[in-house]
């Protein structure tokens, strides 16, 4: 069915797009093989702020912190696992002489799988039920995600003991039994950090095109004229804001299995202002364009900062500029604009200048 | 005063006014009339300055002011009442009538006396916001706002939207007045017959993006109004 | 709960709203005072009054948009609105068209209609519900309706002003609410246009109440059965087309007839 | 008792430098939309200005006049990043109004480049900025109490800045102009604004504005080419508390943000005060959703 | 398998020891907050590599630097050691500056069978067989303060800290020294990293009258706080500080009129008195500018590209077992004197030295340790060290 409503064209583009990336343990090396592992586990992400800012119009600049905590509950597993019968370093050179309560559920894989994303998912839930009940929108609504970043920093960042502070949690060695140094798990985590993104895909895609998808963007178009035929916003919001923030935790349980390390400075307002980048980027409102996105500006700031390590920042500086200038719909939005049977079916559905997603 | 000369507009791909060609002379009120989305209103907003015409001129006394920007037109004595108002919501209702002045020839610093007199809940509300004003008073607002510069031309895009009846008449009243002094020129977009051929001296009635019929208000005959402006 | 007393049909001699003593105070200015009224289920109901005179302020009372200082508004008797918020009241059979036109501009007509149709509310439901043919051959029929198909396809941020105004009417009759408030329909339409509302009003008016806020007399002489006259936030006036017309007070501060006369 | 004083001191001297960071904000955000990422770059570009007008004092005038330079630097300051902010509108933030998401986007990437820039000019480790003669030491209440005339001095200049720009916001035509591109861009052209000149104008005096917050706060901080970083989500913060889009909330927000910062540092410690002040700041918006100083209006959205 | 695949894609000749260069990493925050500190220890580094390629290379080859940003953040630090261990095959790396950035980059170095030369002084309680660490551990700096100012300066300690691991450790370290020496502690505070804003802790150290602060505080912080202490009419003359993390290039950021009398601990100043400084300084200033200045970690890393020389001259090889093997021992007379990395934890001796800054900016040696002191990481020659490392 979501399928008979795409074009041909595009689902070609986005076959061949597939292919190469399952092929691209052959002829990438280990080292842009792990990168490329990376950018997709980040392209979760970008899917989930697509669904609450392009599809709802609600810009967190805060899901730092949802990636955050997914990656940190798997992290801490994989911190216990790596030194079994034994506190963590952090701990004993911070003073703690027991476990922590709460960090004994995490010694069970599944536990921490299920907590990264049950944990995003109630922060998300609370924070969201009473903002969206208390109607607070637009920049009042990001602003307030900023503020649960720096408490959440800071929170992490002090509580040394218990989180190992800005170091956060590194030096891992298992998982599961698997070898998380060899290469072949390494490639485990490749394919299923794809096949993640891909099922995500999917279902993201089902969603939009369902009522719901309809919904959010009425939402975003005139959240109260939504009440007034009769829908209750409060529900969609909350509903898409935790599906979002589960997105981010199930990403930071690829990102960490894959990369190793986990720090707060992951979850700061910096790394949060870059997912939203990402998807300004790959072009709001197109599911696809989240996933571009992702994948080519963590693509463009390697590139750049290897090859001007000093001078990158002006480069990836120039590139948003040049974006919003010229691409104002992002890459997939200006495509879809000059692709015109691509447009028949996923033209985005833009923010026009008379109706912006953020009203103040 | 006014020249069209082959007016072709619209929005981003889509062309909405095609091959228009339109006339005001000075005192003089044309009035234009037609369908739901046949394009009045873009065509308003093309002779303001709000949308660039793909091509034709556009002839105000004398000067090409096809590529010249609205604060230009508006200050060579142009005035605009908008369909849907377009007050400033979070400005008084006073600093919305001072924007008015704006474009005054004179650089008048003072808001006519005689203005409360036709809009006399203005007076009233002079120090609430414009945006908390209702549909009418905000309706009389703009139409107020527009009066204040003293305007050459003025454009009026369904003015008489959501005001009260007698207030209307007021309104007719004055725009019988400028038709009286012929000092103003007029170009009103109306769906009202009765009042259109009561007012006007000449009519364009607007059909699909193109002028379909035009002639003296006095001529606009029952035949037409079936043809053109029925649904 | 809700959804039950939606269903009821309506009987002619219930009261289907009725509004006790209400007030709406803005920072000190009453733009409603004291204000009662009320309707028989399947009235056709006109409310005129002066620009200012509170009539889009009791509506937006009525469907939850504002919430007054004191008074109370029943729906059907035993519901009080001000107790509930815009989407219950919705959703318990009470539908809006405001006096700007207001639609979701970045989805098609079609999407407007669509969303607005009378369909379970619920999360679930807008995840796994389908549109039924049934539903898609109503969704049509409307759109002829309003006179849009052509534009179905079309995002309704691209409509004229017109438009917007019956595609927002769409919405409401999709919606099938019980109670229907109409802010100034006919602005902004051709005569014969206006003509066509007016006799859509009538039809719906079989089995639907509607409150109709307007101020172009002329249609109102055409269409209306009761008229309520407002002023500076209370009722002035209440009967036939013909009492209002003939009252001093009405002419005096809303028709003009007066002034003209004098002048 | 002195201590108690010097607290509301203290809480005072956090607000005016909270008020002072938020202000260009509060003009570019606030009253233009525009989500102004580079914002701290501006109070970055009027530090180094400071730097520069000291340096030259010290290589061209006597040593009798550097008493001076602070004055100079102020204007400098003023000057520069009006400029730079005029720049910036006019290449970039022109195409932006009314997507204040782009907006957010693209000075993203400015704020990315002009610290970058300011490093390979500057070089990337702090420059040292030293206060005038006349600014050191302070006011000797009692014995306990020395309230510092940087301090002082600071408040007193965002008192002035504050009272100027309430002149010009609210009782000049030139604010009134302003006020009404901001809400309607297109309405106030065709009532005869040159809304090219007040939106370059308006952009260019909130930058100006940071130019002379990141001069002040020479006295009391670091320079170097990230100090931007540290004030941008403070200013946003303020901005937004006091509710957008009025200058009278800016006041209110800053206020209240410093004066618990304060309080709750003192009482507990600087980290978990700050904890505190972000967690009471999401409490209270869920309180009053639209800030301190709220903007009703009647449209539906 | 990692080798193989790795060196598929990347140009061979850039990347490998067998032409006549060979690749060395240099890993330092470029930008972001660290880079304030950062960039000159990069400077430093790429000197030291200059000199040893204008004097004939190493063993027949020239040393190419391959210069990456480690942007401040941990993680990128981890990926961009990856990347210079895999795609760039570089025998081994120098960089890092915080603790946490050392912390992200150590797996990854002992994975992939790395080295780091780390040039910051730090807390301690840690030895990877994979790093060399050039900077001062505990007992070489912060422990020698401690006493020092037990001894002259009084009793009563307040601890001043950057919200991190670094003063965390430091101040526990500090704490268990003050109850095994006599000391009182009257207040620990920890401010936000970027903190700027010190009125309220200067409040607090009114309150508490101390005799000395001790300050932790990292980066951009200490402008603020010193700027602020002496607004509030705090001069050196009416309170003693000691900051370890405070030096040349933090003096000339924030204004020697305003550090004028306050302490610090190191192993080296621009002004230590050997001929090997002197050449160090006027060749550092001739080649960034002479209003440059040079400083402990600036020093340590300079010396670190020397020792990692030393090492691979007396392995004659690259290869990065052999050249920890020689690095045994290895002694070389860098510009705070003569060093020697220890074979046992792979830290080096150095001299502890306390300065008091002056009006013109430079840091004035007023007491040192008179040797080297051998490093402790894990303090096993304290009593009390237990309690710490537990
Ligand atoms: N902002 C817009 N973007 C794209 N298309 C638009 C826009 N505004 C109007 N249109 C289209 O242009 C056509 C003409 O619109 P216009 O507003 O000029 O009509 P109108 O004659 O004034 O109608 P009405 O009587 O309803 O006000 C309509 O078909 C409408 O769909
Ligand atoms: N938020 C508000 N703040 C202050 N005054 C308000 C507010 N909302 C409405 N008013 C005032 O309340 C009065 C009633 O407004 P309302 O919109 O109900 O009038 P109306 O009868 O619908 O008029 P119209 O025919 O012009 O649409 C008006 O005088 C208006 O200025
Ligand atoms: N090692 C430090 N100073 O972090
Ligand atoms: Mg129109
Ligand atoms: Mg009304």
């Amino acid at each position: 069915m979501l399928f008979a409503r795409q074009s041909k064209l595009k689902l070609t583009i986005y076959g061949i797009g597939l292919l190469l990336i399952a092929l691209a343990p052959l002829f990438l090396s280990d080292f842009r093989l792990s990168l490329l592992g990376k950018f997709l586990a980040y392209a979760i992400i970008a899917i989930g702020i697509d669904l609450i800012w392009g599809y709802t119009g609600i810009l967190s600049l805060g899901h730092g912190v949802y990636f955050g905590l997914g990656a940190y509950c798997m992290a801490m597993h994989l911190k216990l696992a790596s030194t079994p019968n034994q506190l963590p370093d952090f701990m004993s050179w911070s003073g703690v002489k027991s476990l922590p309560w709460f960090w004994v559920p995490f010694h069970s894989a599944t536990a921490a799988f299920l907590l990264a994303l049950i944990v995003p998912m109630i922060v998300a839930f609370i924070l969201g039920y009473f903002t969206f009940r208390n109607r607070i929108k637009g920049a009042f609504f990001s602003i307030l995600s900023q503020a649960l970043v720096i408490i959440t920093v800071t929170l992490f960042v002090g509580q040394q003991g218990y989180t190992g502070g800005t170091n956060g949690l590194t030096n891992f060695s298992t998982f599961l039994g698997l070898n998380l140094q060899s290469q072949s798990t390494k490639l485990i985590f490749f394919y299923l950090t794809l096949a993640v993104v891909l099922v995500v895909l999917i279902l993201s895609s089902l969603l939009v095109t369902s009522r719901l998808g309809n919904i959010l963007t009425a939402i975003r178009d005139g959240e109260n004229r939504v009440r007034f035929i009769g829908y209750n916003p409060v529900t969609y919001k909350v509903f898409i804001y935790c599906v979002s923030a589960g997105l981010a935790g199930l990403a930071g349980v690829l990102f960490v299995l894959q990369e190793g390390i986990i720090s707060p400075a992951q979850m700061g307002i910096v790394p949060s202002i870059e997912m939203v980048l990402w998807v300004a980027i790959g072009g709001r409102s197109t599911i696809g364009g989240a996933v571009l996105g992702a994948l080519l500006t963590n693509a463009a700031k390697t590139t750049f900062s290897e090859a001007y390590p000093a001078w990158w920042p002006i480069m990836m500086g120039a590139m948003f500029i040049i974006v919003v200038l010229l691409l104002p719909k992002g890459i997939v939005g200006t495509l879809a604009h000059y692709l015109p049977k691509w447009k028949r079916n996923s033209q985005p559905k833009m923010i026009t200048s008379s109706q912006e997603v953020i009203e103040t | 005063m006014l020249k069209l000369q082959s007016i072709e507009a619209g929005y981003g791909e889509s062309m909405v006014i095609r091959n228009v060609n339109l006339e005001v002379r000075p005192g003089q009120i044309v009035c234009l009339m037609g369908r739901n989305g046949v394009g009045k209103s873009t065509l308003m907003k093309s002779i303001m300055g709000l949308i660039k015409p793909r091509s034709g001129h556009i002839h105000y006394m004398d000067n090409d002011i096809t590529s010249s920007s609205p604060d230009r037109r508006a200050k060579s004595g142009i005035g605009y009442v908008p369909q849907g108002r377009e007050i400033f919501p979070q400005l008084s209702v006073e600093e919305n009538l001072m924007l008015g002045l704006e474009a005054a020839a004179d650089r008048r610093k003072k808001l006519p006396e005689t203005l409360f007199d036709t809009f006399p809940v203005l007076h009233q509300m002079l120090h609430r916001k414009g945006g908390d004003l209702s549909g009418g008073q905000q309706q009389q607002l703009a139409i107020a706002r527009a009066l204040v510069s003293g305007p050459k031309l003025l454009l009026l895009d369904e003015p008489m939207e959501g005001i009260q009846p007698s207030i209307v008449m007021e309104i007719e009243a004055i725009i019988e007045t400028i038709k009286r002094n012929r000092e103003i020129a007029v170009l009103l977009v109306e769906q009202s017959l009765e009042f259109a051929t009561s007012i006007a001296d000449y009519y364009y009635v607007l059909d699909r993006g193109t002028i379909a019929a035009e002639g003296k208000a006095e001529h606009l005959s029952e035949d037409l109004v079936r043809k053109h402006l029925t649904v | 709960m809700l959804g039950q007393l939606a269903k009821q049909q309506p009987t002619t001699d219930e009261t289907i709203l009725s509004v006790k003593g209400l007030e709406v105070n803005f920072d000190g200015f009453k733009a409603l005072r004291n204000l009662d009224f009320s309707l028989k289920s399947g009235e056709l109901r006109f409310l005129i009054g002066p620009n200012g005179a509170g009539k889009t302020t009791l509506l937006d009372v009525i469907c939850g948009k504002v919430k007054p200082s004191q008074g109370h508004v029943f729906f059907k008797e035993t519901i009080d609105l001000t107790k509930h918020q815009e989407h219950q009241i919705a959703q318990l059979g009470i539908g809006r068209k405001f006096q700007a036109p207001t639609v979701f501009s970045t989805l098609t007509v079609f999407e407007n209609l669509a969303l607005s149709m009378k369909q379970q509310r619920g999360l679930l439901s807008a995840l796994w519900a389908k549109t039924t043919s049934e539903q898609r051959e109503r969704l049509h029929l409307r759109l002829g309706m309003i006179g849009l198909q052509s534009k179905a396809k079309e995002r309704a941020g691209s409509l004229s002003h017109g438009e917007k105004q019956w595609l927002e009417i769409g919405m409401l009759l999709m919606q099938e609410p019980d109670l229907l408030l109409l802010d100034e329909p006919a602005a902004g339409m051709t005569d014969s246009e206006t003509e066509k509302t007016g006799e859509l009003l009538h039809e719906i008016a079989e089995n639907q109440t509607i409150i109709v806020v307007e101020h172009d007399m002329e249609f109102v002489r055409q269409f209306a059965r009761t008229v309520t006259v407002l002023h500076e936030g209370t009722v002035l006036r209440e009967g036939t087309m013909q009492d209002i017309q003939n009252d001093d007070k009405v002419a005096e501060v809303y028709l003009g007839r007066r002034v003209e006369r004098g002048a | 008792m002195s201590l108690l004083l010097l607290q509301i001191f203290n809480g005072l001297s956090l607000s005016s430098i909270l008020l002072l960071i938020a202000i260009g904000l509060a003009i570019t955000f606030g009253l233009m939309n525009v989500m102004n990422m580079a914002h701290g770059e501006f109070i970055m570009i009027g530090a180094y200005m400071a730097y520069l007008v000291q340096k030259g004092f010290q290589t061209y005038l006597p040593a009798s006049a550097f008493g001076w330079y602070f004055v100079v630097s102020l204007g400098v300051a003023f000057a520069v990043a009006f400029a730079i902010g005029w720049l910036l509108e006019v290449v970039l933030i022109r195409f932006m109004y009314g997507r204040p998401l782009d907006s957010l986007l693209a000075t993203w990437g400015v704020s990315l480049a002009l610290q970058q820039i300011a490093r390979s000019i500057f070089g990337a480790p702090n420059v040292a900025v030293k206060a005038p003669q006349w600014l050191e030491g302070g006011w000797h209440v009692t014995a306990d109490l020395i309230l510092p005339y940087k301090r002082l001095f600071i408040i007193g200049l965002v008192a002035l800045c504050i009272f100027i720009i309430y002149l010009y916001l609210y009782h000049s035509a030139g604010g009134r102009r302003m006020r009404a591109v901001m809400q309607n861009r297109q309405m106030a052209s065709c009532l005869g604004i040159s809304t090219r000149r007040v939106d370059a104008q308006s952009f260019a005096f909130g930058s100006a504005m940071a130019g002379i917050a990141g001069c002040a706060l020479s006295l009391l901080g670091p320079i170097g080419p990230t100090i931007g970083t540290y004030y941008i989500v403070d200013a946003f913060m303020v901005v937004v508390l006091g509710g957008i889009g009025k200058l009278i909330g800016t006041v209110a927000g800053a206020l209240g943000i410093g004066v618990f910062n304060t309080a709750l540092e003192y009482t507990t410690s600087a980290t978990l005060g700050k904890v505190l002040v972000f967690t009471l700041i999401i409490a209270f918006l869920q309180w009053k959703p639209m800030g301190l100083v709220t903007m009703r209006s009647r449209s539906l959205d | 398998k990692t080798e193989t695949t790795t060196s598929t894609t990347t140009a061979p000749a850039a990347s490998t020891t067998s032409g006549d260069t060979v690749p060395v990493g240099i890993l330092h925050s470029l930008t972001g907050t660290m880079s304030i500190s950062e960039v000159s220890v990069r400077d430093a580094e790429l000197m030291a590599i200059d000199e040893i390629n204008a004097a004939g290379g190493l063993l027949g080859k020239k040393i190419k630097p391959v210069i990456e940003d480690g942007a401040s953040d941990w993680p990128t630090f981890a990926e961009k050691t990856k990347k210079l261990l895999q795609k760039d095959s570089v025998v081994t790396i120098f960089g890092c500056w915080t603790s946490a950035s050392r912390k992200a980059v150590l797996p990854v170095v002992e994975q992939n069978k790395g080295l780091l030369w780390y040039p910051v002084q730090y807390e301690g309680v840690e030895s990877s067989p994979n790093i060399f660490y050039i900077g001062a551990t505990t007992n070489q700096q912060i422990i020698p303060a401690v006493t020092w100012l037990l001894q002259n300066k009084g009793k009563k300690f307040f601890l001043l800290g950057s919200d991190y691991v670094f003063p965390r450790t430091a101040n526990k370290i500090i704490k268990e020294q003050l109850k095994a020496d006599g000391g009182t502690l009257v207040a620990e505070e920890y401010t936000p990293l970027g903190h700027t804003d010190y009125n309220t802790i200067i409040s607090k150290i009114k309150k508490e009258k101390p005799d000395v602060v001790f300050n932790t505080l990292n980066g951009d912080s200490n402008v603020a706080f010193f700027k602020q202490l002496k607004d509030a009419g705090i001069s050196a003359k009416d309170l003693t500080t000691m900051s370890v993390s405070i030096a040349e290039e933090e003096v000339r950021g924030i204004g020697a009129s305003v550090l004028d009398g306050h302490y610090t601990a190191w192993n080296y100043y621009q002004t230590t008195d050997t001929p090997e400084n002197k050449k160090f300084v006027e060749a550092y200033k001739a080649k960034y500018g002479k209003d440059r200045v040079t400083d402990d970690p600036i020093e340590a890393g300079y010396t670190a590209v020397y020792l990692w020389a030393e090492a691979v001259k007396k392995a004659g090889s690259f290869d990065v077992e052999k050249v920890k093997a020689a690095a045994k021992g290895i002694e070389w007379n860098s510009p705070e004197g003569k060093v020697t990395i220890d074979g046992e934890n792979q830290h080096i001796y150095k001299t502890a030295r306390i300065g008091q800054i002056a009006a013109d900016g430079q840091i004035k040696e007023i007491w040192n340790s008179g040797k080297a002191l051998k490093p402790d990481p894990f303090l096993k020659t304290y009593p009390w060290g237990a309690e710490v490392t537990k």
